[in-house]
Formats: C-alpha cells, structure tokens, sequence
C-alpha cells in the first residue's frame, strides 16, 4: 500500500467543497426570491416603494378572512396530516409484516401521484358532487399524499434488523406491543420526516381543490385557505398582504420544524 | 444495466430536442409580420392634397415623373382623360376614339366597351392603355395615344393574354401583367395565391410581344432609375424579387403573400411599398434581408388595386377623389406593443405609430404589473374585468395629466365617464376610448299598432307588464327579453351601487322579485333560450337571434340592443364616407341584422334599458367602458405619451363619437343618434369596475332551480362579495 | 381470533386498494369511451390528428429526464457535505433548506418570475429546468438517509485516495441506492406533474409542458385529452416499477452490510 | 421482473419515437386522397342586342366564361361540389373542403356556366378516393 501523500485540502473542507454547487443554486433561485418577498412585506405598494415596516403585517393580521384562512389551513395541516400519517403507517405495516404476496398491492398506493391533476379533481366532482364539508378536501389531501409517506415508511421498515424481531418473539410478545415498543420508536426519524413531507404537499394541494370547487376563487367557507387568500391578494396586485402572508406561513413552518426536530431529539435512543 | 439507462436517456435527448425544432415553418401570412420600427410617417396636413371629382364609378388613374395626375372617366362609350396639375388646376384633356375590334374590315365597336379598360400608364406625354375584348375576354389590345401629337395607336393585339394587372413602359418596350390563358389551367392550390399570371413585352414600335418572365410571377414595379422589379411565388412558399435582366435577388422566403385578393406594390427609394391590408402600407427592402417596417396610417380604406408612389408622393383613390399625400422621412422610433384583455384587439386608429397587439389573461397581466415588466407599453383594458379597479387603487398607471389634449379630451366626455377616469389624488389613471350599455330598440309605428305605450316604460315593472298584455292578447307569438341572468346582472349593479358592501336585504328582494317574476328553466342561465311553453312568457328562439320580441309575422316590436360601443362608431363611419348615407343602410351595417326582420326600420327609436329598481329615486343604468393604461415602466415611454396625445386629440374631435358630451359634434337630425345620445348622457349612468356579478352566478342560479334555499344562497354570497371587497 | 384478525386485514387491504385504483382505472375507462360506447377512436384522435402532443410530451420527458440528472449531480454531494462534514451552522442551514422547501407557490412565483426576467431566462428552456435542478427537497430527503450509512467503508476509502468523488461514488452512492431511488421516483413525478411554472414562465405553446396541454380544456377535445391522460400516466408508473423492483431487491442482499 | 419492466418501457418509447416521426404521414395517408384545379374558361354562345349607331341589333357571340365539366356537377343529378379550404382542427391549421352548391346558366356539350358559389381562384375537388363532406380534412395530391 503506498503511503497516501498528505493532501493540501483536509477532508472536512473538501466535504464543504460538496455542499457548493447546491449552495449556489439555492440562493440563486430559493433564498433571493425569499429576500425579495421579505422586502416586499416591508413596503406599502408595489409601485410607490416606501418602507412601512410592519403595517402590512398589522394589517393582515387583523383581516378577518387573513384569519379565516389561517385556521383553515392549520385545521387542514392539524386533522389531515395525522390522519395521513396513522393511515400510512397503518397500511405499510400491513404490507410489510403481512403476506408476502400482498406487496404488489403498493402499487395502488402510489398511483395517485401519477393521475395528472385535471383528472384527479373531475374524479373527485363526480365522486363527492354536492357534499358540502370540508371533508372531499382532506381525502383528496390523503389521497394524493399517501402514496409517498407509504414508500418512505416501507423503505423504513426494510432497514430494520430481523434479529430485533427474533428476540422480541422469544420473549412472547404479542405483535401488537411488538410494533408500540419496538417498530414504531426504530423509524420514527422517517415518521417526523414524513409528516414534515406532508406538510409541504398540503401547500401543494391546491390546484387539485382548486379544480374541485370548479376554478372559483372563493369556495365554500370551510376550505377557503391561505392560498386562497395569497391567489386572490395576487389577483388584485395587493402583493404586500400576500408577502406578509407568506412571512407568517413560513414561521408557521418553521415552528412546526422545530417541534419536529425536538421530538425527534427525545425519542431517538 | 447502468449503459442501457444511459443510452435511453440520451435517445430521449437528442429527440427531444429534434421533435420540437422541425415541426414545419408554417409560412407567415403577411399580416403578422414581425414589424421592427417605422421608418416613414405621413407628413401633417399641409402636404395633404385632394383632387376632388363627383364620381360614381372607381376611376383608373397615373402619375407622370413630374407628378402630374392623368385619370381616366370610364364613360359609356369613350374614354375621357383628363390631366391635373400639382394644385389640381386642369392642364390638359385628351377623348379617346372609342374602342372597338376590327372584323373582316368592318370596325365594330364594343357596347359597354369602357368598362373593359384595364389599366393606364403614361411617360414623356404619351398614355398607354390596354383593354380585354368584352366577350371574347381571350385578347387584349394595347393603344397608345400621345398627347402632342394628340393621335391614337393600337400598337398590338395579344391572343390568350386578359385581366392586365399593370404596364409599365420602359425603354422603348411596354411590359404588361395580366393572367396567361395556358398558365392558369393547372396550377398547384395550396400554395399560393397564383392564378397563371405572366408578364409580356410589347416593342413599341414594331408591336411583337414576346413572354418575359412567367415563373409565377404576382407583381411588378418601376424603380426610380428606370429598372423593372418583378416579384414572384417562391416554389415552398412565400415570394422573391427579381430584377428584369439581371440575376434573382435574395428570395426572402418567410413572407408569404397576403390573401388579398388584388396583389399591388410600388417603388419607393430601394425599397418598394406592399400595400396589404386596408390600414397598412408595408415596407420591405427588396435585397430580401427580414428586417421588414410598417408604415401604419389612417387611410380609411385604400383601392388595393388603385395606388401610386411617384417623386415622394403617394396618390390613391378614395371615395372623393384621388389624395396625394407627401411621404417624409421622419422617423417614429418605436413599435408600442399593447396588451388586450378582450378577445379581440381594440379597433383604433394608430397615427403612423407601430402597433402590435397581444392577449393576455388576468393571471399574466398581474404578473406582468407586478413585476413592473416592460414587455407591454399600454394595456387595453374593459371595465368590468376584475383587474380594472385594481390598477386605479394600487397605482400601477402612468399619470396622463400632463400629456396635452388628454385633460381638454377628458373635459369633453360624459361627466360620469370624466369621474370614472381620474383617481381619488387627481391623477388621470387611463384615457377612455368607447362606452358600451344596453338599450332597448322598439318599432314606433308596430308599436302603434298594438297600442304600447312606450313612453311610460321605464322600470321592469312596466316591461313585464307590457308582455303580459301583449301575451293576454296573444300578439306575439315568441319573445325572450326578459332573461334572469339579465335582470339578475342589472339589479347586482344597483345594489352594489348603492351600498358598496353585501346588503341582505336588498339581495333577498331582489332574488325573491326575480324568483317571482322571471321564469327560470333549469340549466339555461348563459343567455340560450329555452323552448317551452309552459311558462307564461313563453319563450322561443327567434331564428339566429337573442334578446328580441317580434310579432306573428316576425317584425320587430322590442329588441335588447348594445348602444354606442365601436360597432356602432364603425357602422357610422362607413355610413358617412358614401354620402348615400340612410336609415337602412346604417341598419344593415350594425352588427348581423337581419333585414327581414326591420320592416319599416325608419322608425325604429332606442330607449334606455328599464332598470329593475330606483337607488335613491333615480334609476340607475351601468355601463361598461373601454379604456387604455400606459405601463410605467415601459422602455419607450415618451414614444407611448405622443401616442396618447394622438389618440386623445383623435378622439376630441370625432364625430358622433359616443363618448364626447357635447350634443353639437353628433348629427342629431339622424333619429337613432339622438336616441344613443340621451341613452349615454342619462344622469342615471355610472361606470361599473371591477366587482363582476360572475362571482355569485352560479349561487343565484342554484337557488332558482331550488337547489338550495334563499337563506343559503344569501349567506353564501355574503361570505364571497364580502371577501372579495375586504381581503 | 388471531387468525380472523389476520384474514380481515388482509382483505381490508385488498378492499383498500382496489378503491385506489379505482380513479385510474376510470381514466382509462373514459380514455375507451365515446360517449359510453367502447371504441378506439380517442386514441387514433390523439396520435394520429393531433400533432401538438408530440413536442409536448417529449418536452416534459426533457424536463423530467434533465432536472433528475443534473438533480441528483447536485443533492449526492449537498447531502455528503450535510452528513459528513462540520461545520457550525449546519443544524441552522438544515432548517433554513427545510423552511424553503415548504414555501407555497404563490409566494414564490412572483420573485422567481422576477428572478428569471433578469437572467433572461424567460421563455426559455433553462427558466424551467435550473430552478427544479437546485430544489432543496433532494437535499433534505436524502441527506437525512445519508447519516445512517456506515462510515466504516468510508475510513477505509480514504486511506486509498482522497479524491471525494471516488469516495462518494465507490463508498457512499451502493449504501443508499434505495434513497437514490426514492428521490429519483419523487423528484421526476415532480417535474412531471408540473403545471404553473411552464403555464406562466413559458409562452411558446411548443415548448410547453403535458400537464399545461391536458389542463388547455377548451383548445383540445375530450376525446383527446382522456387518452393524452393515461399515456401521462405512463412514464411514472415505469419509474416506479423500477423502483418497487430494486427495493425487494435491496432487501435481501447487501443492504446491511 | 426487472427484464419485463425494462421491454415494457423501451417498448413504450420506441412507439413514441416510430408515432412521432410517422404519425403524419400515416395522417395525411388515411384522408381521403383528392385531386383539385381550378375551373377552366370555355366557350358558351350567348344571344346579346346591341345598338349602333341607333339600329337595335341582335348577334350570337360564342364567350369564354368559368365552366365546370358535366360530370363533375350536373344541376339536375349531382347535389354539391366540395371546394379547397383552410380549416382549423386541435389548434392547427389544415387543408379542407367545403360544400359549394354552383349557380349555373348556360350550358354547352361538355361544360355548365357557373355563375354564383365558385370563384375563379377557388379549387374545386375533381376526383376523390372517398366520399367527401363539408368540413372534412382532404390531403391534396400533386396535379
């Protein structure tokens, strides 16, 4: 074995030299663009320009339909991502610790990422016409979303050890404390990762219901959400509120991330 | 594995990039050239000269180098022409022998043989014309007669040779276009407009002629310096120049030839004048290089057969007399790109400025606004789009104050319409073009007939009662002017007039007076009719039509009419340019009126439309308005204010307008001019903006059909207006 | 009860999943139907009348197939450098890629719209594929996965050489080729679904994308989009396949290592 | 299952390469294959009264008007001739037909005048490998 010369750079720097390209393209495309906004939440008009500071946020914090919107949204993230993740969890344990041949059956799971929107919403008209609650919009939710959490849970689930299975049988356990004790605490990193994933995809949600409530701007009371409210903001060049909107939806998230991270920190061992 | 993916995903890249660049270059019409910038302008008026003349027939006319005018009257049986001078004064007059064949020596000459003269062309003094036999159609005779000399000479007879387009004589020869017999048999259609033209040479003095050039050749002119430019179909479409006797210049091949019918261009310096449409003059430099320019003016419809370029000037024939216009080289630097909301662009004039138009919905016009973009320089917007209010509040406009004649034009519109354009800090936020309302037109004398009394009909009430009557005396068979989603339109304005946010009470009588009184059938809410008679208006299609109450033998008693928008201006202006301007002739022209149905149209009048209820005693009428915004943030911005001043001095002083409020510029002694007058200048009118009544449509229609209850229907379009007006 | 228990889930999941193919199976159903009688006329509509399909669909097949690959050429290292290297921030820059990950589309189409006019990219390919390349969401997913490999065979590469491409490509990329895989699936059903982005950043009608031709309701006939809806459908389930294969596969062998 | 996955796919994308190329051209081959021209002049006697010189006279001139051939349409057996046109199907422009019933006047041993419905720019459609209605797509075969 030949001696390796000392290399100038040390390793962690090169490590660093790794993370540059997707540096580069993040501020370019993501991190500007969330600078431009914040700016844009700071000023009274798109074509006047003087700095208000925080009136627009004043203002939409007090906007009932702001409000409205706000507690929709949360509801939907609240209700339907649990919802989501417990029936997630549910079917891909039922996939991966039940009969073997039923593993085909994850295909259905991920079809609906592949229905193209327009179909998805006219499915969803036909099949709920004239049910008027919230309801249509947290199945479409986890409908469209199931399929991803399926697939990070299953692939979960094949990183963990037979053994640990062996030795938790030995000790007759049933297979439902089984799964309490030892299944659920192994993946719960990918768990919190997905819930986070579904959170992202609640935002994405949108055109699909949007298509739903057949292309009108303002739908029924109960699922008249946030990006309602910023489209229609959009609409009428009232792009300060959307800024100030956005701003509070991303603190929104970025408590929640922090929840997540807690929680994550607490239970892995 | 790993070779096999890469290999597919390269296959998927070169395809891909190769499907997408070899779909076919469909040829470009002509129309939507890719216009760069305009290079010359009409002069202002003093070099605008007419040469007047009463006449009730086209006129064929020709420019000598010393731009005197020699044009021809196409009278019975001989032909006169006359020779003007610069100022118009006669200079010299020429009768040419009438025209005819000579038969076994006997001369017989044609009847109506005037008609048949194709075209005329003069030089040094001599005028050359031809004509087609006017039976035989099958040979053509070329004269000449020479106004010192002051004889006439028939130079040649050429056999299977008619419908000359042009002749152009040039040293010592006459070249003729016109359409070859054996050409025009088979020729391939989907090309191109050929139709077997060819050109000839006539020698002047021995008269053979011989085929010069007829490889598809559609046009040909004379440059300055005596060379004969011909223009021809390209094989794959599109055309070339070609110089007579020299080689083919660069065919530009992405310019396909319009489909006008009769192709025409001239010389003008190196490049040569394609006259296409009725508003364009295009300038192409004939070395073929792409880089094309528009000369837009307001000549109200150029003879496309009938124009000349001679010493700088421009002659064409117009319903007057030939005008004779100086082309100067004045240089409008910019093309204003304008964006339109409405399906089609707005019909104005352009004052030698570039104008191009190009749709766009409200998603991308917010976009483009927002992100202060200056790919557009005006945008081209109607009232009642969500975004026109919009635009007021937020401040996305160029304030138009102090561009000139835009505060004197503004000074002069319906005051409603003055209020509408200037903004709570006195900025004029856009410059209104045309208005648009609805009227109701009703036949005096059929209306006679049937006793009704239109005076007293101001309200829906009275409306609804007149068709009971009628109805109970089963006058009229089918009628379908009292339409739901109308009333229900009409009324949302009212309310939402008086108090600018959801008031239940007035929402709930206005739906209960509607439920009550306009019959609903399911599913026929956009303005289709419905065949069923057991409703007590029973309403039937009248054919082709909406909107119309007519009587058993199918005339006219009501009809729900728009008032004042540009199809009416357009009409108009038509009307006027024939002199032989009448009732029937203005009617026919407004929109697809059916004449069967307008029996005795003279008395036809136009009232206000009834409104549904009074806001604070008066009764209210909304109307739409079309008006233009300048982008601030456009590139040529001085460029789009001249404009603007153009367009609001063109406006200032148009005649019966609809828009200006002083009675004097309209011509009231013409019935239907004063009825569309008092329409537009009633004190009831106001502008509606943005908040459109499609948003609580589909609700209003639900509870008509008993799908959901009143209650329902109230609480819901309270949450929506509400939310629209307080977002 | 054990066994019932298992037989009823078992069935409750067969239940479950035939209701998830139910939706496509009505798309293709609808793709056969002219009004409700069976025939193959939609398909020769689409294939054989309308042109506009072709470039559409291959341009998404670039989009897709090109903002995977310079994708992945860019969240492999981003994720090594988020698990291996350290340095302070590197919780705070975590979270800050997680925050702009969940940025609704609303917000960031005006800015990003912006963004592009001044590189000049409007209109054109690039505007589409560069911003989907640089997504945060690869980062995330993967670098999360990355931190569970065992460095062991990563020590022990760097005694060899000390160029980190051989060492990610022969040490870290067979560890996580499930990962791979997933972000792949997730990252082209993205670009394939995408719809406002091409709507609003593109104008030339042929370089658009499939889902802005399906969504084009009143330019295309029924008949054509039905059809257009299930060949969309193609390209992702194939994807799929692959993945769904590989993962029995990493099951058994190799993966734990 | 690895190997099927992978025919399946490249099966699916070499129908889409061999569809792209071909589709067109299967397209245009499946329409019903016309051959078009333009009317030609021919020559029909015409009894016209003229005055010269103030004596009403009476001559039968022969003249060269647009004529359609007898057995491309016949007023009394054949209803509509189909003439070339530009029509718009999924957002694109084609070449079409539309039907045309001819005014005809005079007639002569192998010809009818038209006088009202065909121009003399339009294409009328001589022969056609299938039955042609108003609207439809045609492909043109060079004449």
């Amino acid at each position: 074995m030949k001696p390796t010369k000392k290399s100038r750079i040390p390793w962690n720097i090169k490590c660093l030299f790794c993370l540059v390209p997707s540096l580069v393209g993040i501020t370019i495309f993501f991190v500007i663009p969330y600078f431009r906004v914040l700016y844009y939440s700071l000023i009274d008009n798109q074509f006047r320009r003087n700095f208000v500071w925080l009136d627009n946020y004043v203002k939409t914090i007090q906007n009932e339909y702001f409000q409205l919107a706000f507690k929709n949204s949360l509801l939907l993230i609240l209700i339907a991502v649990p919802a989501l993740i417990l029936s997630s969890l549910s079917i891909s344990l039922m996939l991966s610790f039940g009969l073997k041949k039923l593993r085909v059956l994850r295909t259905a799971f991920v079809l609906p990422l592949v229905i193209p929107t327009a179909s998805a919403a006219l499915i969803w008209a036909t099949f709920f016409a004239n049910v008027d609650n919230v309801l249509p919009v947290y199945l479409l939710f986890i409908w469209k979303n199931i399929g991803i959490c399926i697939i990070l849970m299953t692939a979960a689930f094949t990183c963990i050890d037979d053994s640990v299975f062996e030795a938790a049988k030995l000790d007759g356990a049933k297979r439902f404390t089984i799964h309490r004790k030892i299944t659920i605490p192994l993946i719960m990193p990918t768990l919190i990762f997905s819930i986070l994933i579904s959170i992202v995809s609640s935002f994405k949600v949108f055109k699909e219901t949007y298509l739903y409530y057949g292309g009108t701007n303002y739908p029924p009371q109960y699922s008249y959400t946030l990006q309602y409210y910023m489209n229609n903001n959009f609409l009428k060049l009232d792009y300060q509120s959307l800024a100030a909107s956005a701003v509070f939806t991303s603190l929104l998230v970025f408590v929640i991330v922090i929840i997540g991270l807690l929680l994550q920190r607490r239970y892995t061992w | 594995m790993k070779k096999l993916i890469s290999t597919v995903i390269i296959v998927f890249l070169t395809l891909s990039l190769l499907s997408s660049c070899n779909n076919d270059k469909g040829n470009k019409d002509i129309i939507n050239y890719d216009f760069h910038d305009v290079k010359i302008n009409f002069t202002a008026d003093d070099d605008d000269f007419l040469y007047e003349m009463e006449k009730d027939r086209p006129i064929l006319f020709a420019i000598d180098n010393n731009g005197y005018l020699y044009y021809n009257e196409l009278t019975q049986n001989f032909m006169k022409v006359t020779v003007l001078g610069l100022d118009g004064e006669k200079i010299d007059e020429a009768e040419i022998e009438p025209i005819g064949v000579w038969e076994s020596g006997e001369f017989i000459p044609y009847p109506n043989g005037a008609e048949s003269f194709n075209c005329i062309a003069v030089k040094d003094n001599v005028l050359y014309f031809t004509d087609s036999h006017p039976f035989t159609r099958d040979s053509t005779a070329v004269f000449s007669y020479n106004f010192n000399t002051k004889e006439q000479v028939k130079i040649a007879e050429i056999e299977g040779f008619n419908d000359v387009r042009k002749i152009i004589p040039l040293d010592g020869k006459l070249y003729l276009l016109g359409i070859d017999e054996r050409l025009s048999q088979n020729i391939n259609p989907a090309k191109n407009n050929y139709k077997g033209e060819s050109i000839i040479s006539v020698a002047l003095q021995t008269g053979e002629h011989e085929t010069v050039f007829d490889n598809m050749p559609f046009m040909m002119a004379e440059t300055e310096d005596g060379v004969l430019i011909i223009s021809a179909y390209a094989e794959n479409g599109g055309y070339y120049f070609k110089k007579l006797n020299s080689e083919n210049i660069i065919p530009n091949d992405n310019l396909n030839f319009s489909n006008s019918e009769e192709p025409n261009f001239e010389m003008y310096g190196s490049e040569n004048i394609i006259h296409d449409s009725d508003k364009f003059l295009v300038f192409l430099p004939v070395d073929g290089n792409s880089e094309t320019r528009v000369i837009v003016n307001n000549l109200p419809s150029i003879n496309r057969k009938n124009f000349a370029v001679k010493s700088g000037y421009l002659f064409y024939e117009t319903g007057s007399g030939v005008r004779r216009i100086k082309l100067s080289e004045e240089v409008n630097p910019a093309v204003l790109n304008m964006a339109h909301y409405s399906v089609l662009p707005p019909i104005i004039e352009n004052f030698g400025f570039g104008l191009t138009f190009e749709q766009i919905d409200t998603y991308e016009l917010s976009l483009s606004l927002l992100s202060l973009d200056s790919n557009y320089d005006m945008y081209n917007i109607n009232s009642f789009s969500d975004i026109s209010d919009n635009i007021r509040q937020k401040g996305a406009f160029y304030p138009l104050n102090d561009v000139p004649y835009v505060n004197e034009y503004l000074n002069a519109v319906f005051p409603y319409v003055r209020e509408a354009a200037i903004n709570e800090d006195g900025d004029i936020w856009m410059l209104p073009i045309y208005l648009h309302t609805n009227g109701l037109l009703y036949n005096e004398k059929i209306c006679e007939e049937y006793d009704i009394d239109i005076a007293q009909l101001n309200t829906s009430e009275d409306l609804i009662e007149i068709l009971a009557t009628l109805k109970s005396r089963d006058i009229t068979e089918y009628y379908d002017i009292t339409h739901p989603q109308f009333f229900f339109e009409r009324s949302f304005y009212q309310i939402m007039r008086k108090n600018n946010e959801f008031n239940r009470d007035d929402f709930r009588e206005m739906a209960l007076y509607i439920y009550d009184n306009i019959n609903y059938i399911k599913d026929d809410w956009s303005y289709n009719r419905i065949t069923s008679d057991t409703n007590p208006y029973p309403l039937i299609q009248v054919p082709g039509s909406v909107n119309r109450v007519a009587d058993l033998r199918g005339r006219y008693l009501l009809y729900r009419r728009g008032v004042g928008d540009y199809h009416m201006q357009e009409s108009f202006n038509r009307a006027l340019e024939y002199e032989d301007y009448d009732d029937d002739y203005f009617w026919a022209n407004l929109g697809k009126v059916d004449f069967r149905y307008f029996e005795n149209y003279k008395h036809n009048r136009f009232i206000l439309y009834p409104s549904v209820k009074a806001v604070e005693g008066i009764h209210v009428n909304d109307v739409t308005l079309e008006f233009i915004t300048v982008n601030p943030h456009s590139e040529n911005l001085d460029v789009v204010l001249e404009y603007i001043s153009a367009l609001a001095e063109y406006q200032l002083n148009l005649e019966n307008s609809f828009i200006l409020h002083d009675e004097k510029t309209y011509s009231m002694d013409r019935h239907f001019v004063k009825d569309a007058y008092e329409i537009l200048n009633y004190e009831g009118n106001f502008i509606r903006f943005s908040l459109d009544s499609e948003l609580i449509y589909s609700d209003f229609e639900k509870f008509l059909g008993d799908e959901i209850t009143l209650d329902e229907y109230l609480n819901r379009a309270e949450f929506k207006i509400n939310a629209y007006l307080r977002e | 009860m054990v066994k019932i228990g298992k037989a009823g889930k078992n069935i409750f999941l067969v239940l479950l999943a035939a209701l998830f193919f139910l939706p496509v199976f009505m798309t293709v159903g609808m793709s056969f139907l002219d009004n409700n009688m069976p025939t193959f006329q939609n398909y020769a509509d689409l294939l054989f009348d309308c042109f506009v399909f072709y470039p559409v669909f291959w341009n998404s097949v670039l989009y897709a197939a090109v903002i995977t690959i310079i994708g992945l050429l860019v969240i492999i290292p981003a994720a090594f450098g988020f698990s291996h290297a350290k340095f302070k921030g590197k919780g705070a820059l975590f979270i800050f890629y997680i925050i702009l990950m969940m940025m609704p589309l609303q917000v960031t189409i005006l800015p990003n719209y912006i963004g592009l006019r001044d590189l000049g990219l409007i209109n054109t390919r690039l505007g589409i594929i560069l911003p989907a390349c640089f997504s945060p969401f690869g980062v995330v997913v993967m670098s999360r996965y990355m931190q569970s490999i065992n460095n062991s065979v990563i020590e022990a590469m760097r005694m060899e050489t000390n160029s980190v491409i051989k060492i990610i490509f022969h040490a870290v990329i067979p560890q996580i080729r499930i990962c791979i895989f997933a972000v792949v699936l997730f990252v082209f059903a993205d670009c394939w679904n995408m719809l406002e982005q091409p709507l609003l950043f593109l104008r030339d009608i042929n370089l658009q994308t499939l889902p802005v031709f399906l969504s084009n309701t009143e330019k295309y006939a029924g008949s054509v989009l039905f059809p257009a809806a299930v060949l969309f459908m193609f390209p992702v389930l194939l994807l799929y396949n692959f993945f769904s294969d590989s993962l029995e596969k990493g099951l058994t062998f190799g993966d734990l290592s | 299952m690895r190997v099927l996955n992978i025919i399946i796919t490249l099966i699916f994308f070499a129908s889409m390469v061999v569809l792209t190329v071909t589709a067109r051209d299967i397209h245009n081959a499946l329409l019903p294959q016309v051959t078009a021209r333009r009317l030609t002049q021919e020559d029909f006697e015409f009894v016209i009264d003229f005055e010269y010189d103030g004596i009403p006279q009476t001559a039968v001139i022969t003249q060269k008007r647009l004529a359609i051939p007898k057995e491309l349409y016949n007023p009394d057996t054949s209803d509509a001739v189909f003439v070339v046109t530009t029509i718009y199907i999924n957002g694109e422009e084609r070449v079409g037909v539309r039907r045309v019933v001819p005014q005809t006047n005079e007639k002569n041993e192998g010809f009818y005048e038209v006088t009202g419905g065909i121009s003399r720019s339009d294409f009328v459609i001589f022969t056609s490998s299938k039955v042609l209605e108003d609207g439809a797509e045609v492909f043109i075969l060079a004449s």
